[in-house]
């Protein structure tokens, strides 16, 4: 698509929010349809493939041995990476990562972290020598808007059915396992674009292109957020942020009945 | 954690270890046009290998001074999902990645009428989701299809397979069990149907030259089984476009027109 | 080197461990107009937190491509000194930079009259010397004294501060040892203080709806302090500027031309 | 020379070539005459400067100390790097290795380790611990065509002439050896240019520049192949291979004499 | 300041000197004031920002624990580098360091490393095992000429005030230390421009514009020299190096008054 | 592994370690043209040092934005073969080759006219193959008749030489254990012969005045003898190509032409 037509269907965009519409039909407040595809790879401890709509992503989960950090000599960690794939959209590139997959994953990690659904303390194989790493890398395979929430969903995915490697002299034995990783929370991200003064949530592509801003938020079952991310250049008022919060609880809620 | 150094039987009577004849290969599924951003593309399943190949272009060639006056460029990138093997991957592409995309990416120059489309780039891209030996033919397989659904015109597809050798045995489609077999051979290996022309060809390990006939006669018919897979997948979404197409007659017909 | 355990009281009779209050922040000084390269800049201490700030531009955007005919891009890189931390930092980008210059560039654009400079870079840049919890706050604070001090034409200052939760109380303006609490919430957050519109907002931790609430009355009512220090500092500023061009009408006048 | 000048030149070498000549009057399955100097580096542990026709390349070998992988922990390993030197070329520039050179590298790697020439498990020094890792390093000195033979030749002759550090205490004693690496096979590279439906062996630059398909392959004394690489945009019927086949081993049979 | 603008400058400052004066009015062997702010960093364990005139540095110090070289397993080191900050200039960008900046931080170090001011034997916890590694990383901050000096003097301002961290146990203590590290020297680059065929010392930016040749050289209290680096594409005489071997110590005597 | 601790005499009854007196350097050898696709090219072997030189331009200096209008510009690479060394050296470029690279590059702009050639490059890359102490200066050498070779004009060549000083005494041209004496003083040197004007300078360790005036006046005299050489060198090279043009006048004339 050229710029002209993009701009055009942005203003479209815009113009159908202004009346309360959106370009797919749905309301401003209902998320797309979900499809999850878990352990896409045989490979991978832990693994989803998620459909946001026309969105596409994929997950996956390595238990990777590790030292732990000085300071925490009894716990393992995360560690979140994200690739905008250029098979998922005409402007991404391959190279270093750049500031927008550096957010992605730093937001999808928060997500995780901060929710203290893992217990980093149930990492630790040895105190002060030997603890778990989980890698979790993020792909983009088609961006059709919000790869926020689709890597979020595909992590909480992942993560709920990843095999702990069995370990032999504290080395890892191929294809053998002992147990799930534990989750004590099932935190999820939920993102909304401000346009033209109204909030929608879920937004694909050619909202995010026609967006002020950007609000990112996760939530869990039991009432709690976890991870705010403001993007983009415009501003919010207390009071948009007040309706993110509702609407994210709300469609999470959704989102984890079909985990 | 040595190397298991016993002696293993990699076909007995006539089966191999997981049951395959020496002349079968593993099962193959291939679907195209899966995702809108793309301008081709495809997934395709090959035993446990788990490709994504997408297309974009012929595109405008950038920065101005790579661009060729006379033909497109044929950029492939061929990479690993870093949960894609058994030891996480580093995401940074290795070595191995830059070589086989190079090596697949001339293969396919060869089928396609470049010199169409001058000053522009057409970049493939193929994503290994999951792996078990023969990735790089999975990934040339669906990247062929990739380009097929692009609408690009091509002399012919390219269809690709591996063989080698695992106990003294001369086989196809080998598995990661086999290539590490102590006397393993592998031998990527990618024709144009039509012509059985070789586009792709690698090797590695010890081999005889009357093993490399046997190893190619294989190969040769491996490929052709590969070709009626991917024209069979074409053909399928040639039917449903045209069938799209009238239900539809003023609808979308982008994806329709692309096959054709 | 275990983390302690034991269970620290992070608020005890309406004190902090470090003797404030609990809506109280630290110390902060500004100074602008620091670097005589720079087309502006700023001195910032806060608490323990040392910053510089410079801005050059607006600058014709290099490479030409990267040029909007729309608007001046707005380039802010945050950088932390090797030393400026307990372990010393590597001293290439960490993620965690680049993350927060992404954020607050994107908190400044929005005050920024960019649509008067098409084709141009704003560039703002700011090194972190020592720091105390409070940096990206701190620097997007000094970035908008320096970019007043370059005369860069602006809808309103940016205000920030970082309020959050630890020991189960809401508090201002958190210090290391209280990020640190086992429950601890941050939340940087910056706004245009003439409507209180929120350009930067994060927040780490687990945190309910009704103390969001208390934190973001509290987070405003610092933002309101801030702002009065930024206004202070210009104002001084400004009246040393036109003191300075009565005393030499004929000297040296691009300072104070710059603030006007 | 400008563009031009190569495409004339080109155009020059294919002509001859459709009447059975080569530019420099060899016959098609000719060899360049070549030229080996071995131990140019006293620092090397091994090294050999390689002039085949025009074409020069310098190659050393390191013996470095290492750990295992952990999966092979009896076997040491080799490890082969290029550089096409911008003093060889002016179409060569610094920077991160190109496709190009990391081709070459893995080419002449393959040919080394899958002729099973040096046995790994002879680099093992403690199980587990430590084991030698073979550092190859080849550097283009003047590019005139066919760098891959010239580089395994130079590698070839190294190898031959490589002596091991000697060892004390498990670090390396300076200036002393215990004796040479093993080579069991002697395996060398052979490589062709298919231009104008024909098959050259040795090509020079202009015939590089002209061909369309390149065909490498390495035999060994004992009547092996060990590695195959087909590249260019060209293809190649299994008639041109077999004659590639039958080329490589009664050249690198030449070759071996001169070693 | 445009190009044009900057030809004009530095043609004056050419003029001036020919004349023997210079564009701030100092002579040719008179060196800028010099501010020097100690302990700007409660996290480094030594640190100093320094204003030379208009030029404006920040040098910080940390005490990092590492692994001695296998070939000096008694001995610490020190390991300086350069950041030329984009806020200090219109002229430099983020990105991998740049020649210049290269050789900033190699100088630095060589004046430091080869005054031996510090013995590097001191920097030894266990033989072997685990040494001090000093890193001092230098800043510019404001780029009015002669960063060579002004890094110079604010990184021996920093090791005169630099603490050695308390250790229990082979672990850092943090904020509690053991001393101060010993400077047996204090060593100073002077740097210098030949411009007009004369020789001018500490030169401002627009005199470094102008110069043919810059020249730094390193003393110490007692009289030794202990770096020299030449740069620019001039050349210099004997004579004229004696003239800066002169002046060097001179000027370093009275800057050492101020530390 | 500790390092030798005991008293080293590095001069006993006049002769150093490797039997050469303090103003006696390495035997020196260099071959002009020895490189084809190279415009100009030297071999250089002092002592155990082997260096190969290649000159390319002036060409066309790009990207455009680095060319200078005035003048051509000097892009000197030197680089250490990764086996040239006792320790292999990691291959990318280290700080210390980037430093050599630069002094060396700003010794050789003094000779050339790069006046002559606006918007061009002249590249020199010099690569060291083996190494005992003295490779920089060795580079520079090889260097100079590199662009002499080339046929780019010059004011004069560069010659140039270690200097130094190892367990009290000043010598000349010092090698690998010299260079490691504890009081070793290191002054790579280098001059125009002609005028003897410096061009390249550095120095490490502890040195006194008079030691220096010492040091430069026998470093003063090595240079004069790399001169010889070099000339001696040209004159050979010259000459082959004088008999060569004779012997076949209408023959390839190209390596006659450079040197004249």
């Amino acid at each position: 698509m050229d710029n002209v037509t993009w701009d055009l269907k942005a203003d479209k965009a815009v113009k159908l929010i202004k009346e309360g519409k959106r370009v797919d039909d749905r309301a401003l407040d209902q998320y797309r349809a979900i499809e999850i595809k878990k352990n896409i790879s045989e490979n991978a401890e832990g693994s989803a493939l998620v459909k946001l709509g026309g969105t596409e992503v994929v997950v996956g989960v390595k238990m990777v041995l590790g030292e732990p950090y000085p300071d925490m000599p009894n716990e393992g960690t995360i560690s979140v990476g994200a690739e905008l794939l250029p098979l998922a959209s005409p402007v991404f590139e391959f190279g270093p990562p750049r500031p927008e997959s550096i957010e992605l994953a730093r937001v999808v990690d928060r997500a995780v972290r901060e929710s203290k659904a893992l217990d980093f303390k149930d990492l630790c194989i040895e105190e002060g020598e030997k603890v778990w790493i989980v890698f979790i890398d993020l792909y983009a395979l088609n961006d059709d808007g919000n790869l926020f929430d689709a890597c979020s969903i595909a992590t909480l995915s992942s993560l709920l059915e990843t095999r702990i490697p069995k370990l032999e002299d504290g080395e890892i034995i191929k294809d053998e396992y002992s147990g799930k990783l534990k989750l004590s929370r099932k935190p999820l991200l939920c993102t909304f674009s401000k346009i033209a003064g109204k909030i929608v949530v879920d937004p694909v592509l050619i909202e995010e292109k026609a967006h002020d801003a950007r609000f990112s938020l996760a939530t869990t079952e039991d009432n709690y957020m976890c991870a705010f991310q403001k993007g983009g250049s415009g501003s919010l008022t207390e009071s948009e942020i007040d309706q993110c919060i509702d609407t994210a609880f709300k469609c999470a809620k959704q989102i984890r009945k079909q985990l | 954690m040595a190397k298991k150094e016993e002696k293993i039987e990699y076909v007995k009577n006539g089966k191999r270890l997981d049951g395959r004849k020496v002349d079968e290969s593993r099962s193959l599924k291939i679907e195209a046009g899966i995702l809108n951003r793309a301008d081709g593309s495809a997934y395709l399943e090959w035993g446990q290998n788990k490709v994504i190949a997408a297309v974009y272009g012929p595109r405008e060639a950038l920065p101005k001074h790579i661009q060729n006056p006379y033909k497109a460029l044929v950029n492939y990138q061929y990479r690993m999902a870093t949960f894609s093997v058994p030891d996480r991957k580093n995401p940074r592409p290795a070595r191995r990645e830059i070589e086989i995309s190079k090596v697949c990416g001339e293969a396919l120059e060869k089928v396609i009428f470049v010199e169409k489309f001058p000053n522009t780039t057409i970049d493939i891209f193929v994503e290994i989701l999951d792996s078990n030996a023969g990735t790089r033919v999975a990934g040339l397989t669906a990247a062929s299809i990739a380009l097929a659904d692009a609408g690009i015109p091509m002399r012919d597809l390219v269809a690709a397979i591996g063989v080698g050798k695992a106990g003294g045995e001369i086989i196809l489609d080998l598995n990661k069990e086999e290539e590490d077999a102590p006397d393993a051979v592998d031998i990527p290996l990618a024709i144009m149907p039509r012509t059985e022309e070789i586009v792709l060809l690698q090797m590695d390990g010890l081999l005889t030259k009357e093993e490399w006939k046997k190893a190619l006669k294989l190969g040769l018919k491996g490929c052709r089984q590969v070709y009626e897979i991917q024209r069979a997948t074409l053909r399928k979404q040639y039917e449903a476009a045209e069938k799209e197409a009238k239900v539809g007659e003023k609808g979308e017909r982008e994806k329709g027109e692309k096959v054709k």
